[in-house]
């Protein structure tokens, strides 16, 4: 990767990034509802108290003033104090983070460790039972509404069969000290494999349940590039050179045929992180999705404003990230 | 496949060790929301105040009967209608092992009442529950008096809300600090903050035993409580016939039959403090016609909602007042259920062919909205039921005097206090904050300012018994009910007590 | 194998040569008969839309609570008059679900229908003059795919209010990315044609190759996107109704549906079941049948 | 096993390759016979469709689904290789029988290095490489820089870690056969070696191919639908017209005295064979489809000497000295 390259990435993300936050303004300016009526509730106020409420939050100033104060203040990495928690928004985001990502990170390692070996096997056996049976399966992913399927499960592991738990990151009884923040990891640093297993346990259910359509269309994508990589010339080539079927699939077939599926996991992967608020509700999962929808229905403002650039930066990166690969998959491409 | 079945073989593995995740002491409470923040002078939050309430101790508290104790006063006096001394408790300890002095009581209640006092100019968002208080100020060693700036009878009422906080932590830790740091006087201490998730307690050993009103005193009897947040109903009630949690709150009425046949759990009920309501837009052409209001209130079964959806969990109101509000009118005439009368009612009116109304609601109760959007509707007011978000129908509605749209408002007011003060004044009094109906009655108006600060307990009832009998015929809402906070709990678990002020104190809670 | 392969393969093609290509797509269409099957069961849920009134059994909106959660027919307590039990207000499920239907399938079609315009148009615009215009809509789209859908979708409802119209502009929001994507990539390689550079040549108006000769030669794939994108729009549609921003009640898709029964779960497992396997089911379908157009009329799909 | 038979590397017999489609039976390949001599350079002719590269393609045991070989004999040194199993197939693919495409650029991983492209023959199929990991990582290296030391690639160090589209059209074509020949194979098969490049590296090309089967006294099939090439570079020349060979015999009788009215087409549309002062004539009409093929001449359809006797089924006419044609006028001496 050149440094021009480079450089050219990050000019890219600042139109993001403003025409983002631009968009939250002008959406939070249209939107009825105020934060410190949410606030106060079904209580007595005096009109001083909850103008003296507003002008804590800052709600007082006009909305361009607010704009230009909010980037001027996140340029600096402050992205102002959450109405409802009356704490840094930078530190709650923070705390919800890695529930989000870990969950994320293991939906796409569940859906990449069944998609490609699946999607490999359906395109070399093209047409079998078994092809016709991950097609099938692949199509039923993507054609389950997410948070049903997410119920289906919880209702069949951990209401009936009761061997999985209801909710939650991991059990009470695993005290970790956090190091990665990373529950899956931090057990294993900490020598716990109780309490990893505690974790896993927690993860698996969310984790089938956000990477479905995923492996669902990482499934198809790899299939069909594989089916297109086998007609290539290089793998008769390969084949004519005596070369063992395991070697011509893994090697020579598979490593070109990774390609597109690693470039639509990256991007699939800003779904993942964007779109689990659904799960995270279902499952009870601590991350970041929940709290910004949250924060949306009391009008949290600052929360939603930095959550949506924090989306917008791991958008950016996600397609930095599948550019890299792509060039490590491919020599062909330079950056 | 090879990495399918291996897998496989993990979370078969994992499914094994899964099991047994609380130790025999944990108590665990499924709960609906997690806090917002671990100050208890820095939020304006129900569930925040219900967790929070099992580690910091207030001056009272409330028994199970709603009654008022002394909590970490050991007694208080009215000294005149707007002065309160309370004798502070001696041999308290914070949960950093430090005393509680009369010193730490003012300076919770100045944190609270003060304008800037929270720190970089910001005032606490609680200042307003605390009406009137004008200063505090420590007379002796262990007394601390409380003046207010006119009679407010509500004082005693509102302090079991108030949290006592250490004068010298918050002044080493700062606001910020107390967000998510927790040193108070209760039953339990913080032992880890799951943000989203958990928030975990322990027993506090030293702890002075409560409120001696309030029976058995001691030590907290589990060795840790911990609130699991579950934000699905359905998820929380599977925990809790699981056997992953121990007590859940909100459990909805028609998970109570399930829960009460199962082997491990059973239903416990409380008389709840929000009183529901339709808000019928008074200044709207269609409801400025009492008539019109009258029919709207015969057309309702309400009984058979109550029965048939909140599975008879609900007490049904003719006025604003729980049943079990101080000032309560017993004796107010019914709107009985009489869809003909509701017609008639609407052709003298000059709607001899029914209305056609909207009724707001928001998504919670969309279920019951549109039962009862279909009995209307069956008496000749077509109604139809329009979902929105609280944030935007509260603005939509509690206009505050300023001009209103819409027909009907289905909503709700709780009032954790059981004083007609925090239901009756914000929803009645001409522009008050939750007057959704635009309602505005002199009469109304003078009584319950005159009663606001009447000091005799009877003459209030009286005035606030006369207020509603006034509501009840002009009938700006049609009163629906209270519902009962419905809780689910484990047949382990003993010594626990739902409380009206949906509080879950955890204190004298036992696991078997 | 290949070009030992393609001489076979070419000798094969020259066999069919003289049919249409048409003719010979929709031939192979109709051969793959999990396509047309699937294509079938669409078009029954489209006549069960349309012909609700005449199908449904009962009211969808009436409501009965003596039969609140009224299971299905086979189980006990159940009546052959509700087929499929009541939900949590007595409603018949399975007129709901037939009424649904339209809803369902009207938030799909409308959504795709709109999003497939706006996308070939901004595609067209884009590919055509490239440059800045280019440059532009590549921002715009990079905005909003930054933008997490379901928050936009959920801040775009809430500054709007829930209903109708407004969940389908919140869903047409990032669904006209996707076929203004490929109508940019084909416009790219179409311009050059030669029979593009002919009209151009002849002086023909951007306007006039964009419309009449470019657009007539990628609409197929675009189609085939766009139907496969239907489904899916069904599913999100599903999802904003879990996050409580569904259609205005009494009418209910079958997300609504789904996310408004789950509280039942435990205790009414049918109240979102079925109309969990009629989403299932119509989007299945879609997909299958989709995938069938795709493989026949599609030639760089063709395996 | 007679003398002439173990002269012949190669000798197929009656092979039958056909491809089932929508359409029907595709008989790509009609009742072939070839063989190949030891040391000898066989060159195959004819257009694209008719059949050369389904029957080597059948003899590597190349051809998949929808494909397959109907009937015949493919004997190789002996063995036939039909009735060999996949992996003693293998064995012989790549070591005894090597193959080079038309194309390099598509017949090399673009993404693996052309190291580990030509190293993977050899770890293939070299008996003979050291036991040890380093010791065989070493020899592998040595070798595989030797193989592009003989297809004349300078330092080719360096050049082993590139990536094949980092060399040009006619290094790549050196590479293919550089990995072709990295087991020393006995039969090299080189599938229109020259086709996708420019002139003046298509002599390289076949020079270098011609040197080195002179140095390893390996046999090389030709394929290629030049004439001009075949009669440089190869021995003997086999002409094949869809699906049939249509005449076959030693190069030089072949060009210089055609039998069959396809080859005399063929060789009518050489520019630097034909005559001077003759237009240079294109052969009219297209391939027949390979459907259902009445049983007549197959060339008839396009043939200008064609006569009411070439409706019926033709064998292979014997012209004399190993010359054979499928026309009934071989004997007729009617060339005009």
């Amino acid at each position: 990767m050149s440094l021009a390259r480079f450089i050219e990435r990050l000019l890219q993300l600042i139109p993001v990034l403003l025409g983002v936050s631009a968009i939250v303004f002008v959406m939070i300016t249209l939107t009825p509802g105020d934060p410190v009526e949410i606030m106060i509730g079904d209580q007595i106020v005096t009109p001083e108290q909850e103008e003296a409420l507003r002008r804590d939050l800052g709600l007082d100033r006009p909305m361009l003033e607010r704009f230009g104060l909010f980037l001027g203040n996140a340029v600096q990495g402050d992205f102002g104090e959450s109405f409802y928690h009356r704490r840094p928004v930078a530190e709650v985001i923070a705390e919800r983070l890695p529930a989000t990502i870990e969950l994320s990170l293991v939906a796409l390692l569940v859906a990449l460790f069944t998609a490609i070996p699946l999607g490999v096997l359906a395109a070399i056996k093209k047409n079998s039972i078994f092809d016709r049976m991950a097609t099938v399966g692949s199509l039923l992913g993507v054609s389950l509404p997410g948070f049903w399927f997410g119920i289906l499960l919880l209702m069949l592991f951990a209401v009936h069969l009761q061997i999985l738990p209801v909710s939650g990151r991991i059990g009470f009884s695993s005290e970790i000290e956090p190091i990665t923040h990373f529950l899956l990891i931090d057990t294993l640093l900490r020598g716990r494999p109780d309490a990893f297993l505690d974790a896993l346990s927690h993860i698996i259910l969310p984790a089938i349940t956000l990477g479905l359509p995923m492996t669902a269309i990482l499934m198809r994508v790899t299939r069909t590039s594989m089916l297109e990589v086998l007609r290539q010339d290089y793998i008769t080539f390969a084949e004519a050179k005596g070369l063992s079927r395991h070697r011509i699939l893994w090697r020579h077939a598979l490593k070109n045929a990774l390609i597109p599926t690693v470039s639509v996991a990256a991007i699939e992967t800003g779904s993942l992180l964007g779109g689990n608020m659904i799960v995270e509700t279902v499952f009870g999962w601590p991350g970041l999705g929940r709290l910004v929808v949250e924060s949306i229905f009391v009008r949290n403002y600052p929360l939603v404003q930095a959550a949506v650039l924090f989306y917008a930066v791991t958008y950016v990166l996600l397609n930095f990230i599948a550019d890299i690969l792509y060039t490590v998959l491919n020599p062909r491409v330079k950056l | 496949m090879k990495t399918m079945s291996r897998l496989l073989a993990v979370s078969v593995l994992a499914m094994a060790t899964a099991a047994p995740i609380a130790n025999a002491q944990d108590l665990i409470v499924g709960f609906t929301q997690d806090a917002a923040t671990l100050d208890p002078g820095n939020h304006r939050n129900r569930e925040t105040e219900t967790i929070i309430r099992n580690m910091f101790d207030g001056i009272l508290t409330r028994d199970s009967a709603m009654s008022i104790q002394p909590e970490l006063a050991a007694s208080y006096t009215q000294v005149s209608p707007t002065v309160y001394d309370f004798k502070i408790r001696e041999g308290v300890k914070f949960h950093d092992g430090s005393n509680m002095t009369a010193e730490d009581v003012k300076f919770t209640l100045d944190r609270l009442t003060r304008e800037g006092a929270m720190g970089n100019d910001q005032t606490s968002p609680r200042k307003s529950l605390l009406g009137p208080i004008e200063s505090v100020e420590v007379t002796d060693a262990t007394t601390v008096r409380v003046t207010l700036s006119e009679p407010w009878p509500l004082l005693p009422a509102m302090l079991p809300f108030q949290e006592i906080v250490s004068k010298n932590f918050v002044e080493t830790v700062g606001t910020e600090g107390m967000a998510t740091q927790a040193n108070g006087t209760g039953p339990f201490k913080l032992v880890d903050w799951r943000k989203g998730d958990s928030i975990i307690m322990e027993r506090f050993d030293d702890y002075y035993g409560g409120a001696d009103g309030i029976q058995p005193a001691g030590k907290a009897c589990v060795d840790r409580a911990i609130f699991k947040i579950i934000p699905e109903s359905a998820s929380r009630v599977a925990a809790l016939l699981a056997g992953d949690v121990h007590i859940i709150n909100e459990l909805p009425p028609f998970a109570v039959e399930q829960v009460k046949n199962s082997q491990t759990a059973d239903v416990m009920t409380v008389n709840g403090t929000r009183s529901f309501f339709i808000a019928m837009n008074l200044e709207g052409e269609t409801f400025d016609d009492i008539q019109v209001r009258q029919a709207v209130a015969h057309a309702l079964d309400k009984d058979l909602i109550i029965d048939r959806i909140l599975g008879g969990n609900a007490a049904s109101i003719s006025g604003i007042l729980s049943p079990d509000a101080f000032g309560k009118n017993t004796d107010l005439p019914e709107y009985s259920y009489d869809p003909e009368k509701a017609r008639a009612l609407l052709a003298e009116a000059g709607f001899p062919d029914g209305i056609e109304v909207t009724m707001d609601t928001t998504g919670a109760f969309k279920d019951t909205a549109e039962a009862v959007a279909s009995l209307l509707t069956r008496a000749g007011i077509n109604t139809k039921v329009a979902v929105g978000e609280a944030a935007i129908l509260n603005e939509k509605w509690r206009t505050q005097g300023g001009p209103k749209e819409g027909d009907m408002y289905f909503t709700s007011w709780g009032n954790g206090s059981l004083d007609p003060q925090g239901i009756f004044v914000p929803t009645h009094v001409t522009n008050a904050r939750g007057n959704s109906a635009g309602y505005s009655s002199d009469k109304v108006d003078a009584l319950l300012d005159a009663a606001a600060t009447e000091v005799d307990r009877e003459k209030r009832a009286a005035m606030y018994q006369e207020a509603e009998a006034i509501a009840n015929a002009d009938l700006p809402y049609v009163y629906l009910w209270v519902p009962q906070d419905i809780y689910g709990v484990s047949k382990r678990l003993s010594g626990w007590q739902p409380s009206p002020d949906s509080r879950i104190n955890l204190h004298d809670a036992c696991l078997n | 194998m290949t070009a030992v392969m393609r001489e076979g393969e070419a000798v094969a093609n020259t066999a069919a040569a003289e049919e249409s290509i048409f003719r010979r797509n929709l031939h192979s269409f109709a051969e793959n008969r999990l396509a047309l099957g699937s294509a079938i069961v669409v078009l029954l849920f489209v006549l069960m839309a349309i012909f609700a009134p005449l199908i449904a059994p009962h009211d969808p909106a009436e409501t009965d609570l003596f039969r609140r959660l009224q299971p299905p027919a086979w189980m006990p307590g159940g009546e052959w008059s509700y087929l499929l039990g009541c939900d949590a207000l007595g409603r018949d499920i399975l007129s709901r679900i037939i009424y649904g239907a339209r809803i369902s399938i009207f938030i799909g079609a409308a959504v795709v229908m709109v999003a497939t315009t706006i996308g070939i148009m901004a595609g067209l615009a884009a590919g055509y003059f490239r440059g800045w215009v280019d440059v532009l809509i590549s921002r715009v789209v990079d905005i909003l795919l930054g933008f997490p859908y379901l928050i936009f979708a959920i801040g775009l409802m809430a500054m709007m209010g829930p209903g109708l119209i407004n969940i389908i502009l919140a869903l047409v929001y990032k669904e006209w990315v996707i076929p203004c994507r490929v109508v940019r990539g084909e416009t790219l390689v179409t311009r050059e044609l030669e029979y593009v550079e002919a009209a151009r040549a002849l002086g023909a108006s951007g306007k006039h190759i964009m419309l009449r000769e470019i657009l007539p030669n990628i609409l197929s794939p675009v189609i085939v996107v766009s139907t496969i994108r239907m489904a899916h729009v069904i599913i999100l549609e599903a999802s904003l109704s879990f996050l409580g921003l569904g259609v205005q009640p009494p009418t209910a898709s079958w997300g609504a549906m789904v996310a408004d029964g789950r509280a039942f779960i435990l205790q009414a497992w049918w109240v979102s079941t079925f109309p969990g396997v009629a989403i299932l089911l119509l989007v299945l379908a879609i997909n299958v049948a989709s995938q069938g157009l795709r493989d026949a009329f599609d030639p760089r799909f063709h395996e | 096993m007679n003398i002439e038979n173990q002269q012949n590397l190669l000798q197929v017999e009656g092979l039958r390759t056909v491809f089932e489609t929508r359409a029907g039976t595709v008989c790509a390949v009609d009742g072939v016979n070839v063989t190949v001599r030891r040391g000898e350079c066989l060159g195959v002719v004819g257009e694209s469709g008719s059949g050369k590269s389904v029957t080597f393609g059948s003899v590597m045991g190349l051809i998949r689904s929808p494909g397959r070989i109907d009937a015949g004999r493919i004997l190789f040194d002996g063995k036939d290789l039909r009735e060999l199993d996949a992996r003693q197939m293998r064995a012989i693919r790549g070591r005894d029988i090597a193959m080079t495409m038309q194309d390099a650029l598509t017949a090399l991983n673009p993404a693996l290095t052309v190291g580990e492209q030509l190293a993977e023959v050899m770890e293939a199929h070299d008996g003979d490489l050291p036991t040890g990991r380093s010791a065989r990582k070493r020899a592998i290296r040595e070798r595989s820089a030797e193989m592009l030391g003989l297809v004349g690639i300078p330092s080719p160090d360096t050049r082993l870690r590139q990536y094949p589209h980092e060399f040009s059209g006619g290094m790549r074509q050196r590479i293919m056969i550089a990995i072709a020949l990295a087991s020393r194979p006995r039969l090299l098969i080189a599938d229109e070696p020259t086709t996708a490049l420019d002139v003046t590296i298509q002599a390289q090309v076949l020079e270098l191919i011609s040197d080195i089967r002179a140095k390893l006294g390996m046999s090389v099939v030709l394929i290629t639908h030049d004439l001009g090439v075949v009669s440089e570079y190869c021995d003997r020349v086999m002409v094949m017209y869809a699906g049939q060979i249509v005449e076959q015999g030693a190069t030089a009788d072949v060009v210089c005295r055609p039998k069959h009215p396809y080859t005399k087409g063929l060789l009518g549309s050489l520019p630097r064979l034909s005559l001077r002062g003759q237009a240079i004539n294109p052969i009219e009409g297209q391939v027949p489809e390979l459907i259902n093929l009445p049983k007549q001449c197959r060339f008839y359809s396009r043939c200008r000497e064609r006569a009411p006797e070439c409706l019926q089924v033709i064998g292979m006419q014997d012209a004399g000295n190993g010359q054979f044609a499928r026309c009934i006028r071989v004997k007729g001496e009617d060339i005009k």
